[in-house]
């Protein structure tokens, strides 16, 4: 039964992301929201942690929160899908538990 | 000397409480202190300095069951003793914090 | 009364704010409503469980000793993250509980063991 | 699907309120029951009655007030930690302040509990 996770600070400033990452089971799945958005960005550091999450087809980012901070879609890694709030509370049902990393 | 207390006549410095304050107190709640009051009194002065807390009602009478006689920690029992709000007052009463209200 | 099973994860320093003791009010809480609640510590959540902590200076109030009444709490399991506690140069004797130290691919098996998941 | 919403961060200083407040109007749009929105931590403050933002911000407070009362929403402060932070008599529109066991009661309830900030 997969968790789907909520990172909502960058990864740049805080661990979440990390320890997320330590602690997670293949199937499931991330959602970058909030600071976290910046994660998207291509050829980064960060870019080369989540590149086999991305792999797996469950790397989503929330779209009003990219759009808010100017990321422009040319930027963005290959392959991670973008949700709004509707998607969003469809992913929440999809996985079977939710786990927020602060 | 006057006492040091909150607005709902909780002990502010616990180092203040003796035996006779506690009587004093039970006397404003209504009660006379009995050796089972007493008991229970001990019981949860004992709790709190062992791990800073006063348990919300069923964990009080589980452990209270626990550690003294099966039949106390019914909480028949206990609002036999204190008949408003058990924990509430005993804790009053012992000289400890309000209890969280929250649980 | 559908009863849930409860994960918290406990990841910041006691004191520094306000998460650890709060979290673990909820923890409490939950527990004695009849939820099945364990607690997981990682990250710096494993310096909650630290041994001799001293307050009175900083005056604030010590929180570790309501750790030990996890058990009338019916808490269901104590976990602490390996990984953790190597980071930051603890080992178990430094903890003021006998817990269950897992590795990180354990700790991924209690999260999906449970229904929800609280993060602090 | 029965939701359970944890705001735990005070308004303004976070974006999580907001991101929350949204979320809840999606699930809700969708058809979804949102059993209870729980207040916690910080998060009480968004009870606060009498907040005035700048008039070319959005209000996060009447959001969550507009939404309860859209919905029949019970949106529940928890009692001990608005008791410490001070937060107590005038609630927003759509606030209660409640204890744990109520929270607890709509953890029973619900098929999902998500968090929002700390």
């Amino acid at each position: 039964m997969p968790t789907l996770h909520i990172i909502n600070t960058s990864p740049n400033m805080r661990t979440a992301l990390q320890s997320c990452l330590r602690v997670m089971h293949e199937d499931d799945g991330i959602i970058f929201i909030e600071d976290a958005v910046i994660s998207v960005k291509k050829d980064t550091p960060i870019a080369e942690l989540i590149k086999e999450k991305i792999l797996t087809g469950k790397c989503f980012f929330l779209k009003p929160d990219l759009e808010a901070r100017g990321i422009k879609e040319e930027s963005m890694t290959q392959g991670i899908k973008l949700v709004d709030y509707n998607g969003f509370v469809k992913l929440t049902i999809e996985f079977y538990r939710t786990q927020t990393w602060s | 000397m006057e006492l040091e207390i909150t607005k709902d006549g909780f002990l502010i410095n616990k180092e203040d409480w003796t035996k006779e304050i506690a009587e004093k107190i039970a006397t404003e709640e209504g009660i006379i202190l009995t050796e089972q009051h007493w008991e229970i009194i001990f019981f949860i002065q004992e709790y709190y300095a062992e791990y800073s807390l006063t348990p919300i009602m069923r964990i009080l009478g589980k452990a209270i069951s626990k550690k003294l006689d099966e039949n106390k920690g019914k909480s028949r029992y206990l609002y036999s003793l204190f008949p408003e709000v058990p924990i509430k007052q005993a804790a009053r009463i012992a000289g400890l914090p309000k209890p969280p209200s929250c649980i | 009364m559908e009863q849930k099973t409860c994960l918290f994860i406990n990841r910041r320093s006691p004191y520094g704010s306000t998460h650890a003791s709060e979290a673990l009010d909820m923890a409490f809480a939950l527990s004695a409503f009849e939820h099945r609640v364990s607690l997981i510590f990682m990250d710096d959540g494993v310096l909650q469980l630290m041994r001799d902590q001293q307050t009175e200076t900083i005056g604030m109030k010590n929180m570790s000793p309501s750790f030990k009444a996890w058990e009338d709490y019916e808490i269901q399991h104590l976990y602490v993250e390996q990984a953790s506690l190597e980071t930051r140069g603890m080992q178990a004797s430094d903890l003021l509980l006998d817990v269950e130290i897992i590795d990180s691919q354990q700790l991924a098996k209690v999260i999906q063991s449970h229904q929800f998941i609280f993060n602090n | 699907m029965k939701f359970t919403i944890i705001v735990n961060n005070a308004p303004y200083l976070s974006q999580s309120s907001d991101t929350a407040c949204k979320f809840a109007q999606a699930l809700l749009e969708q058809g979804h029951e949102l059993v209870q929105v729980f207040f916690y931590f910080d998060g009480v403050l968004n009870a606060l009655d009498n907040s005035e933002p700048p008039q070319d911000d959005r209000d996060v407070i009447e959001n969550w007030s507009k939404l309860a009362e859209e919905n029949e929403l019970d949106l529940i402060i928890c009692s001990s930690a608005a008791l410490r932070r001070g937060v107590s008599d005038k609630l927003a529109v759509g606030f209660k302040s409640d204890s744990l066991g109520r929270f607890s009661k709509a953890v029973t309830l619900s098929d999902r509990v998500i968090s929002f900030g700390t």
